[in-house]
């Protein structure tokens, strides 16, 4: 159906657990009601209440329950007017908050995921290097323990929310003489500490949408680490999965998503209509509507099963689809296509205006290459689902400092 | 224009999971296809003057009983509540992935469909009992004397002869024409498009001349048909026949994307195969990027073919909340690209060995270029859709109720 | 149109191959565009009012004397017989390859051309000697006020005020429009469209309001300018102006095609060294058939583009026999379609890199996107082509006399 | 100028030379006039006169003069309605001739040439094999020496003309043992022989335009040797060059070549015309043209001299651009196109049968394979003329029977 995101999930959780976390979710809403309250006091009562992740454990946000009762549970609390707590904290939300349940301490999950759940810290990642592009795992951000710390040194980019960040999810080298992947730790880091400093980094748009933060003698206890030393890249990858799968997710409605700025320009410039533009939108919106079916159908075959590489293909088509999109926006709109709402960084639109198609196009150029770039993503694509034989690798087994970088 | 039975009962699977008794049926289809048809019986039936196995199509019908999967109780089929969609696409993927030689086309989902919606079960039920049990074969003849689907002017004109309804025109590209034992003409009359039973062994001198067209796709069959004079039965009612013949094209669309989902889903297997095997420069080619990430573009298109194929199955059961016809251009369109595409594709990366007569990706090239050309392909599907969604003024392409 | 100097004279080169004059104007082109160009002193221009550099402007018509290289001798300039296209177009390419702070394409190709075609060589000269000594910037205003090129109707009135002509009326999208000392506007009068020269001085006491406007490509200027009773002076014969904007459109059309292969040949030389240094997995990333391809397909384009535009060059030179309308178009199309794409295509080599402020690329990629809105850009190139290729029942694309 | 193939080449011969080339040219049409004399008596007063490869030797079919001159040569012999020698014997005029001329020994020159040039002997290449596809280097035929003999076994295919070929162009393995560029040898190979034997390769348009080869003891004196044991590939080089160069060559008169066909199928079927169709129509016209051009100021800019690696941009451009041509006519065709003037060989149209746009469609599946893929040219374009680093090798340095192959 088109509607399934609509629909109650699949029953695989024991009726029991399910009608418990309903029945605290009416509570939540009825004790506090999210269009009423201040945020805060929602977003708490849903942690105390185990709604905010409701397969985590009990006292950390959790209920231990199945996975799949989240979708039920979100639909009673944002069906009240609740927020939806993944765009309030993206990187807290979708990838520290599993990450740390999975490899933090108990006194670390404590400390983290309630003052993350409320937004009263906010995450970021610092994954990505100047030096790295599609080839993280090179990257070369040094990690030295001293003592009961650890000392950070090096150059992270294509931070979203660093300025405004509390704690990191780090990536960092802790052994050079391993080959690339052996050699990488995951952490928590302190945003809030002298060694570390945020830049903006300022996009094509105008704006400065990422940073740069630069590490120079930045300390993290070793408490604050997940996971084992050396073990960082397989803690990674469970991370940049959610987010790879996030980007790629798209919309179960027709009509819907980037396409929908195109189609909403149609329709409102009968005046800009010719026969060619209108079999360019066509083919679009086609593409974009196989995209979403086959998105809605990963989804029913999989059932509450965790997305695995197929999460590539909605990545790979979305981000070549939006280009075209605005491409197209621009080509329709012609000579108003010349014209920019400005390039200050305080000129960017505010949620309320209309699409700013120029900003979106020009935004768009980044679809191909955030979140692993297209090509990238035609390797995953070839390699894990169709099982083609990886290139010839040069840095296979070598150890990291010798594998020539640059 | 919705299907008349959408909406009217509720349906409780889920779109793209199938049931257990639509695993089944792909099971049944998939070994039936596995064990009937390899690469030597397609050939076979290139040059037949059938052009398709009569062996198998007995088998599908009488010992399988799968065509009357997606035609109503009330003629003859097991179709409950307008469903069997997806049996149906199942059923016609599996076939399409071996370009099995069977009329399903042209006798079940194009002459099948249109008889179970004429208006008349008595009539219908007594021309595809042959075609149910797989011993005969019934065409659909909508299109005019150049090929274009047309049934809204055929060119076939009806009129009264002296011994009851005769026909005069000539219709072409008459999908499964020359092997059909009876075919349905769709006839100009006073009371607009009429239906029209032809039986085959009628006399040349009965006016009737079947030629079969030399064909692009060798493996699937297309005749033009002259009438003079040509004696005929009138089947269903004057009001029922152009809603008739636009559902026989919704389940011969589906039919045809199906089968492109399974023709595309082989090639993309074996390229991928070949990929894995052929080596160059003493490497797998499909270790080179260039080989590589076409077939990760192939697959990208497989896969939209088939959530396409299968959304419009879904909505033909009335299963989403869809319009027919959207779901149905829909796939048209996504498959009429992809299929071409991934057959192109599957020739380059085979290289010099892919272009000759003996590799068999030409036989699935000619079956995606040949498919476009019939029922308006996805030339008109294209414009319909843009018709829906781009030209109304108020309409949004957000799907409706 | 053919080019009214086409055929009146023999040309004694071969197209494509340049002459030791045309060596030696590139030559120094490309000199002074290195010296006087880099990305810091580009970057410097995006926010300065005027937008173009003076001191550059003025050793390219004062010191090197190559601003009236395209114009007639009758005007002030040095083109002989119709000639000097081929090194207009050098010039462009060179200015172009480092998005030269010039303002080449409103004041010599627009406004300069349609001054010599005015039919009124006087008052052309003695507009154009500023231009020529790089002192002076001027605009030609043949756009409407939704910034389409419509010299057939901008929307500015002409009339007879008590002390001589005056204009109504809003342009839009004016190139150089804000930085221009005299604005030659389209206007039209009882006699159908005029040419009316407008002193920027005017005060807007005397009804000229000019806003520049904030444009996506920094790069290149555009200006809204609002006439209210405005006074200007008619320039040329009536009957001469639609030829005039119009064989300044084409000479407009070459900057623009030879600049779009100066910067996609600068792109790719970006691309290329990028591809050739920068290590992924241990390997430069132009060892990848992914990057190295598409770098491969970006060759293509440039020297796609670099063909069409010089044969556009050598046909407004009368060196060819192709028609000037055709020649000019193609080069809008061909280079039109390459420059955004090899722009795009740098982006994507360079990765994130490629996407931020502080790398040159998005310069050019936005130059490429505001060209195509100028001039009627490559699509409604593409649409005379089309109607004389392929509309015509006749004539066939064969090249005519 | 649109028409430079029309006008007199460059002037970069003495006066002296051309003069006399052109004298000699005047009195062959005027002795034997080509439309009134049988084609066989024309071609060896040509041959006689110098004028077959003016660059060759005398005695040899040539002059010893300028390649520049031959285009005015030219001129005159087929403007008094003399054949283009090339479409005769192509791989005789085009690849044996001046291979032969390079490397054959003087006995073998005048052996061959003459009756080369005047049709009585027919050339055909061997060079591809089954199993090597780009990688023509690896190729496995094995010729070993015997005596003052060489014994060739193996298969090739993909060979036009060999049913009708007296001589083969040959290249096979003379030692495994070297990596696989220098263990190659080039031959001229006898095809009236018993180890030869020739079976017609039906392609997907149902004709046979090619042939495969089987060599079973074939036997090649070592006067038939062209070049040193070992430098086959050196050799071959060369001829491939001249072929691919052959293949991209392109047309200097707008809306001719592949175009034409869907040019005149616009203009006598106004029935098919839609506005999608004929902007996809345009944009193939002006594709041709740009590359029509490209060719053209590629040719200007070389003046005489021999194309280098610039020629494979016409092959890659020309090759898609005839599919999607030949795809657009299809399409245009709509119902038309599902039929087919018949699979049998013998179905083919003749020369003056208007063309047979769905067998050309067919055919135009191999213009981006045969003659180098387009995946090789992109790769010949990167690394030739743009200097991109090859790709990471692992047959390098290897003796050519340690390399895996299939």
């Amino acid at each position: 159906m088109t509607s399934t995101l609509d629909q109650a999930p699949a029953p695989t959780t024991p009726d029991g657990a399910r009608a418990r976390a309903l029945a605290a979710a009416r509570e939540v809403v009825a004790g506090h009601p999210p269009t009423e309250v201040p945020q805060r006091e929602f977003l708490e009562a849903c942690f105390d209440a185990g709604l905010a992740w409701v397969q985590f454990p009990e006292g950390l946000g959790g209920l231990g329950a199945d996975q799949g009762v989240q979708a039920a549970v979100d639909a009673v609390l944002q069906g009240a007017g609740g927020p939806i707590p993944f765009w309030l904290n993206p990187m807290g939300y979708g990838m520290a908050a599993p990450t740390v349940v999975a490899h933090g301490s108990r006194a670390l999950q404590e400390r983290l995921l309630k003052p993350l759940y409320c937004c009263d810290e906010i995450w970021c990642q610092l994954f990505s290097e100047p030096g790295v592009g599609s080839d993280l795992a090179g990257l070369a951000t040094r990690a030295v323990p001293e003592g009961n710390e650890w000392v950070v040194d090096g150059q992270k980019v294509w931070t979203s929310s660093a300025h405004k960040a509390r704690w990191a999810l780090l990536l960092a080298r802790t052994d050079p003489d391993q080959p690339k992947h052996r050699g990488l730790t995951y952490f928590v880091l302190d945003m809030h500490q002298p060694g570390v400093e945020v830049r903006p980094l300022r996009q094509m748009t105008g704006e400065a949408e990422f940073n740069e933060v630069h590490l120079t003698g930045a300390r993290i206890p070793d408490s604050h680490r997940l996971g084992e030393v050396g073990e960082g890249w397989r803690v990674a990858m469970t991370t940049l999965m959610n987010e790879r799968n996030a980007i790629g997710g798209g919309s179960s409605v027709r009509g819907s998503g980037t396409i929908a700025d195109a189609l909403r320009l149609w329709r409102e410039r009968p005046d800009l209509h010719t026969p060619v533009l209108r079999e360019r939108l066509l083919r679009l919106a086609v593409r974009a509507d196989a995209a979403r079916l086959t998105g809605d159908r990963y989804r029913a075959e999989q059932g509450g099963r965790p997305a695995g590489p197929e999460g590539s293909v909605g990545k790979l088509t979305g981000a070549e689809l939006n280009q075209e999109v605005y491409e197209l926006c621009l080509d329709l709109l012609g000579p108003e296509a010349a014209l920019y709402s400005g390039y200050d960084p305080t000129d960017a639109p505010s949620a309320g205006d209309p699409p700013d198609l120029a900003r979106r196009f020009l935004r768009s150029r980044a679809n191909t290459i955030e979140g692993g770039t297209s090509e990238v993503l035609r390797n995953v694509v070839a390699e894990r689902l169709l099982g083609l034989p990886g290139d010839v690798r040069v840095d296979t087994g070598r150890p990291w400092k010798e594998v020539p970088r640059g | 224009m919705a299907d008349p039975t959408a909406g009217t009962t509720s349906y409780d699977g889920t779109e793209f999971v199938l049931t257990d008794e639509q695993e089944a049926v792909r099971d049944l289809a998939r070994t039936f296809a596995d064990r009937t048809f390899d690469e030597s019986s397609v050939r076979g039936l290139l040059d037949d003057p059938r052009g398709f196995d009569p062996a198998a199509w007995r088998a599908l019908g009488r010992d399988l009983g799968v065509l009357g999967l997606a035609l109503p109780t009330t003629v003859g089929g097991d179709a409950e509540d307008g469903r069997g969609h997806v049996e149906l696409a199942l059923l016609a993927e599996e076939l399409g992935r071996v370009l099995a030689g069977v009329p399903l086309l042209g006798s079940v989902a194009l002459a099948g469909t249109a008889l179970a919606r004429c208006g008349d079960d008595a009539a219908a039920a007594e021309l595809l009992a042959g075609v149910l049990a797989g011993e005969q074969v019934l065409a659909l003849a909508a299109t005019d004397a150049a090929g274009r689907w047309a049934p809204e002017d055929t060119g076939v004109s009806l009129r009264e002869g002296s011994d009851g309804a005769v026909l005069d025109g000539t219709v072409s590209h008459v999908v499964d024409g020359a092997a059909a034992d009876t075919v349905l003409v769709v006839a100009q009359s006073g009371d607009g498009p009429r239906l029209v039973a032809v039986a085959a062994g009628t006399s040349p001198a009965d006016g009737l001349v079947v030629e079969p067209l030399t064909t692009l796709d060798q493996t699937r069959r297309l005749a033009r048909l002259t009438f003079s004079g040509t004696p005929g039965r009138v089947v269903g009612d004057a009001g029922s026949t152009l809603d008739a013949v636009a559902a026989a094209r919704d389940a011969g669309a589906l039919v045809l994307a199906a089968g492109a989902v399974g023709a595309s889903a082989h090639l993309l297997a074996t390229s991928v195969e070949y990929a894995r095997t052929r080596l160059q420069f003493g490497r797998a080619i499909g270790s080179y990027q260039g080989v590589k990430h076409r077939c990760a573009d192939m697959h990208v298109r497989v896969e939209e073919s088939r959530s396409a194929a299968y959304h419009a199955a879904w909505t033909l059961d009335g299963a989403t909340d869809d319009d027919v016809r959207t779901a149905v251009d829909l796939a048209t369109v996504v498959t009429g690209e992809a299929f071409p595409q991934v057959a192109k594709d599957t020739v380059q990366v085979h290289g010099g060995i892919g272009f000759t007569w003996e590799h068999a990706t030409h036989l699935y090239y000619k079956r995606a270029v040949g498919d476009a050309a019939l029922l308006g392909g996805p030339a008109a599907a294209s414009e319909r859709l843009a018709a829906s969604w781009l030209d109304a003024t108020v309409a949004s392409p957000a799907v409706g109720a």
